[in-house]
């Protein structure tokens, strides 16, 4: 019950304050439009945002997946070679530097206007996050179950899968939900880069034709996909370590007993 | 000194000569006035700051003016920069397309204005095609460079005066067709707006006085003029590429800026509505206004 | 197999645990260490099993029959070291599943089921490692260890948090199932040591030396009524105590 | 010596890689230039460089500071009132995933176009991932220290900075880390929104007017300013976290000992 | 005070440890559990100092003078739980530090030193925990709940990581620093339950149930080689062999 109760709470306390911010900045509609009208151009454009919406929701989903098993094969070579991280974390840094908006044109140029410069475009976004909190994750194992691990015969290989990886779980998690709430703004970022179709593309036009109601409705839909992305994921990562409690959900928070 | 808070379009180039001129002459002075300018890089912003009352003035396009109008954004025209169009419809000098029915099947790239499928349709209309007939792309900030590595096959939105030198200097010379001699009404492509609530103020009329002052100048001046315009911000100015734009943008320059020519609005006004970018036509002299 | 430590040394940063300390672990004879905490027992158990990473160490170790000894080590820790992401049964089982390549045989599930009811957890197979008592956590890690299949045992204080009872019976466990191989155990129980052991030494003193053995005689495990052990409990206490005069 | 010449040879295979790049691809140079063109062009242009690089680390600095302490204090909230995550975690979510230029307008609107807009970018950008890793860290404090802290007599607050704080600790560095890594681009991304100096400017400018060996040579100088802030963080990162072992760089990878 | 636990029951998940249980702690008086691995034991001693939280628990807990009992118990966990990025001062000091608004007074600095040296770790006062021995580790805990100075002190197993010296010197430190307050002590070796307590307590069955008490006569700490405790001590393995049968 307070499980379905609580997003739509949450909902209308976040349309009420947007309306309060419109009142009492008095923001001009072409500047910030109300939510009223925004939800109004919402139901009205339907059909079209829906369009757009599913061509980026398979771009985060694209790019999510790739950048997710890329940072994860990342985080797991640095961990097996010790060497190549002083070589390659300074090369993953630049990486991630570099705004993906200088390297569109290129992207653009390889790749084309389709979606896979979309795609990359996540997937470059996503990608470091995941690979350094895995690694950071990976390099913090406690000594002693490596210690095991090799008395028990374990190879280097078998450590890093069965003793580094299942400890480093958590931090994975985290990484993962950082990608989650990144990747739409990778989608995005890429469509305006250069596209015809995706929400991106769409909030592009509206805003240049002062449609900016549309541009507002469009940006609803993509807040939505990353919200559910986002407890999606939560999900999964809650899921990856069954073993690992959340002692703010238990009443270990220091509960008062009264008996 | 009376402030005006001026809001570029985008990064200072020719296209603002008079402004700058006027500003590094002491034209702007002469009159009274103490103009600050900013340069943002996404042109949807300054008019509407300007309509929120964030700024005093903006650079501003005039087929986005009528859309603005529509929207219901309380702006006036106070003057013009630049009175013809400079857009235009670029292919490749030596590329397949020689006509625009050439276009027929092959992919448009533009970078987003809101306006440019109402041109494409107007332009292909008049030679036979339609909309359908074209893949539209957005390429935003890479016209050239898609062009010229065959990621699309013409742009539109290229400025006859900028994209060109430019595809030139790189050389891969360009071909222009002009969207005003292809069935587009011709406008004013640069033009500057103010809020509504500031119509009449005088800062505006002494303003304006200052760019004619300084267009008089270039005009009489080219070479003088361009030092004038380079010396604002020398080590970023003064390039190839502007001085041939400079050049290119010397004769577009409106002679009599703060000159209102209701009847070409008008009929602009129009073609806005009949494309379906607008819903109404209101009478020129809501939002157009010579100080 | 035969296994000799010569001329040990082991310092943790500037700390000098031991140094020039030998140590014969003669095939098949069970030996134990008893000392005082913080002597260096651990330290010594982890050097032998090549663990002692964050130490600076120095010494040979030798093989009877020349191979090297690493791999042939089983490992028993202090702290159980029960992995919480498996439960109990893949825990008793991670020799299994970290050294082999293939899975895990029916038969290796068999003997490790087979341990954990002999070690008395035979219901607590499929729980948690963080669901489980200390001296559980204890008896798991032991299945573990036993499980391993090894020729030379290294056990840091196995029965500590057990009771008198169960201790008893895992005592005897450890001797009928390590009765061919060789053994080290730490603990800090003389009866124990005297119980099951071949050889007990005693190190002391900073850096660290090893008494002469003790060698009780009889076969282990030995009932702790006997009157000879109770003997040499005596001798044994006062060596431990010599060294707080 | 080694650690003076990694960076060295890092930066000439780099250097070496694009030209090789350059070279297979036949990238023309208004796509992608020669490394050596520039190189020249960043000499040539150095002050300039300098000048509005000077603007952007500023930026970059107040962000990264801002952001920081912003994201721990939420982390901290979160953690406090265990009911407030529920509500109020769409809601940072959200904020994150709406492409902070969407809300340029609004923030253009309110703080204008000085630095304070670059600056609430950059605070945008990293306040979501150092509160992400900052809560995920003290989430996951073991049980027993916390019930250790109540027998002690430690209020929730007490537990919270003492017991779950130290304990986060680890998580927050690899936040930090993200986020030292992402605020450059959130700098840049402020900058196109709207500004007349700063290397995003500098960068989009050229852009414009394709002289793209400047924008190469700035893109190549914030490189260096991402590299520098991700390294000099990650020493702080370490030093908060003395009792943590590292155990790729100890020998516990399984180095197999001959004796 | 007396402290009176009455009908007291304890579930992990479906699991049901104990129920209808009570427990009398007498004003002053040490008493001390034992019982096999995995009875309840940790258990109970957790639902007695509040924090067993993941248990459904019921009863009633009642305190002679009427206030609640929270808030002056010491608890002294089964794993020491020092907090490894305090050094080992600090983890001595950190009742002071997480119960009071104020700075660590001087004379507090002065008993966690005097509580160190005590137990024989005064020169290891910076030294941060991952660095200590087991035993070291468990000396640790046991300055730390020393030092906490409450009414009620529960210890889970203190010793159990000591030798047989150390075992004693702790012992008689704690029976002389305790000798004032109630004491709860789980303990798997009979010999140190019947030198310290004056109550003695077998926990047993499934569900358990506590025994009646026994009581050793004299002054604590007692002599191990009493012939009265070691005839108690007989009586005891009887006990706790008893539910094996
Ligand atoms: N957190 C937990 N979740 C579920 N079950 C638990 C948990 N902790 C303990 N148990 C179970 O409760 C029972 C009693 O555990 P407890 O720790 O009280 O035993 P104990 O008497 O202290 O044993 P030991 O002497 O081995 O420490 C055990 O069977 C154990 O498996
Ligand atoms: N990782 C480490 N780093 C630094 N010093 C250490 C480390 N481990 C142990 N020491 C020190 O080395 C000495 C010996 O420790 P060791 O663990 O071998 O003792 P022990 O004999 O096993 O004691 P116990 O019976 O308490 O387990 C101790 O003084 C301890 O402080
Ligand atoms: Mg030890
Ligand atoms: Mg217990």
């Amino acid at each position: 019950m307070s499980q379905l109760l609580r997003p739509v709470i949450i909902a209308l306390g976040l349309t009420l304050l947007w309306q309060c911010i419109v009142w009492t900045t008095d923001a001009p509609r072409y500047i910030l439009p109300g939510p009223l009208s925004v939800i109004a151009t919402l139901i009205e454009q339907l059909p079209l945002l829906l369009r757009h919406a599913g061509v980026t929701l398979a771009e985060i989903l694209i790019g999510l997946l790739l950048g997710v098993v890329l940072g994860l094969i990342s985080a797991l070579s640095l961990a097996t070679w010790g060497g190549l991280k002083r070589w390659l974390m300074p090369v993953l840094v630049i990486s991630q530097a570099i705004p993906v908006f200088a390297l569109a044109p290129v992207l653009m140029l390889w790749l084309g206007y389709g979606m896979a410069s979309k795609i990359a475009m996540a997937t470059l976004i996503i990608y470091f996050p995941v690979t350094a909190a895995c690694f950071d994750g990976l390099r913090q194992t406690p000594t002693a179950y490596l210690k095991l691990a090799r008395t028990l015969g374990a190879d280097k290989r078998t450590q890093l899968l069965q003793i580094r990886l299942p400890a480093a779980l958590p931090a994975f998690g985290s990484g993962l939900r950082v990608a989650a709430s990144v990747a739409p703004i990778g989608a995005v970022v890429g469509e305006w880069v250069g596209s015809s179709t995706g929400l991106g593309y769409l909030m592009l036009n509206a805003n240049a034709r002062m449609q900016v109601d549309l541009m507002f409705a469009a940006l609803l839909i993509l807040a939505l996909i990353a919200v559910s992305l986002y407890f999606l994921i939560d999900l999964i990562a809650r899921r990856l370590v069954p073993w690992q409690s959340d002692t703010l959900n238990s009443p270990t928070t220091g509960r008062s007993r009264s008996r | 000194a009376d402030k005006v808070e001026l809001l570029l379009d985008w990064f200072i180039n020719p296209d603002h000569g008079p402004l700058i001129v006027a500003q590094q002459k002491g034209y702007f002075a002469e009159q009274g006035l103490e103009v600050s300018m900013v340069e943002p890089a996404d042109p949807s912003m300054p008019p509407k700051l300007v309509a929120a009352g964030k700024a005093d003035m903006a650079i501003n396009y005039q087929p986005q003016l009528h859309q603005q109008i529509d929207e219901g954004l309380p702006l006036v025209r106070v003057g013009t920069l630049v009175a013809t169009p400079l857009n235009s419809l670029v292919v490749l000098k030596d590329g397949p397309v020689k006509s625009i029915a050439d276009l027929k099947g092959r992919k448009v790239g533009y970078s987003v204005s809101g306006f440019e499928d109402a041109l494409l349709h107007a332009m292909l209309e008049k030679n036979g095609l339609t909309l359908k007939d074209i893949e539209l792309v957005n390429v935003n900030w890479s016209l050239s460079p898609s062009l010229i590595s065959g990621q699309v096959d013409a742009v539109i939105g290229a400025f006859r005066n900028f994209e060109l030198n430019q595809m030139d200097i790189e050389g891969h010379p360009g071909r222009a067709f002009f969207v005003e001699e292809e069935g587009v009404p011709a406008y004013d492509e640069l033009i500057l707006v103010i809020n509504a609530k500031d119509r009449g103020d005088d800062r505006y009329s002494r303003f304006m006085k200052a760019v004619e002052k300084a267009t008089q100048f270039i005009v009489n001046h080219p070479q003088a003029a361009w030092q004038s315009f380079v010396s604002y911000k020398p080590d970023e100015l003064d390039n190839e590429l502007n001085k041939r734009a400079w050049a290119d943008t010397l004769t577009r320059f409106a002679l009599r800026p703060a000159a209102l020519d209701t009847e070409r609005y008008q009929r602009f006004g129009e073609f806005m509505q009949q494309q379906g970018l607008t819903k109404a036509t209101p009478s020129v002299d809501t939002y157009a206004t010579a100080p | 197999m035969d296994i000799r430590l010569e001329h040990a040394s082991l310092h943790w940063q500037q700390h000098c645990v031991f140094s020039d300390l030998n140590l014969d672990l003669p095939s098949g004879l069970w030996t134990s260490i008893l000392g005082q905490s913080g002597v260096g027992k651990s330290s010594l158990l982890q050097l032998l099993c090549g663990i002692a990473d964050d130490a600076e160490i120095g010494g040979t170790l030798t093989c009877s029959d020349g191979k090297p000894l690493s791999g042939r080590v089983a490992w028993m820790a202090q702290d159980d070291l029960l992995l919480p992401w498996l439960n109990v049964l893949d825990n008793v089982l991670l020799g299994a599943r970290l050294s082999q390549k293939r899975n895990v045989r029916p038969e290796q599930k068999e003997l490790a089921h087979y341990l954990l009811s002999q070690v008395g957890l035979g219901d607590k197979a499929d729980v948690r490692p963080s669901d489980l008592s200390g001296g559980q956590r204890q008896r798991v890690a032991l299945a573990r260890t036993l499980f391993q299949d090894r020729p030379l045992v290294c056990m840091d204080e196995p029965f500590s948090a057990l009771d008198a009872i169960n201790r008893l019976r895992l005592q005897d466990l450890a001797a009928s199932l390590l009765s061919e191989r060789t053994v080290l155990m730490i603990t800090h129980d003389p009866l124990e040591a005297l119980r099951l052991s071949d050889r007990i030494l005693v190190l002391q003193g900073q850096p660290a030396r090893l008494s002469n053995p003790i060698e009780p005689q009889g076969d282990t495990p030995r009932s702790v009524r006997d009157e000879a052990l109770l003997h040499l409990q005596g001798e044994l206490l006062t060596l431990l105590a010599q060294e707080c005069a």
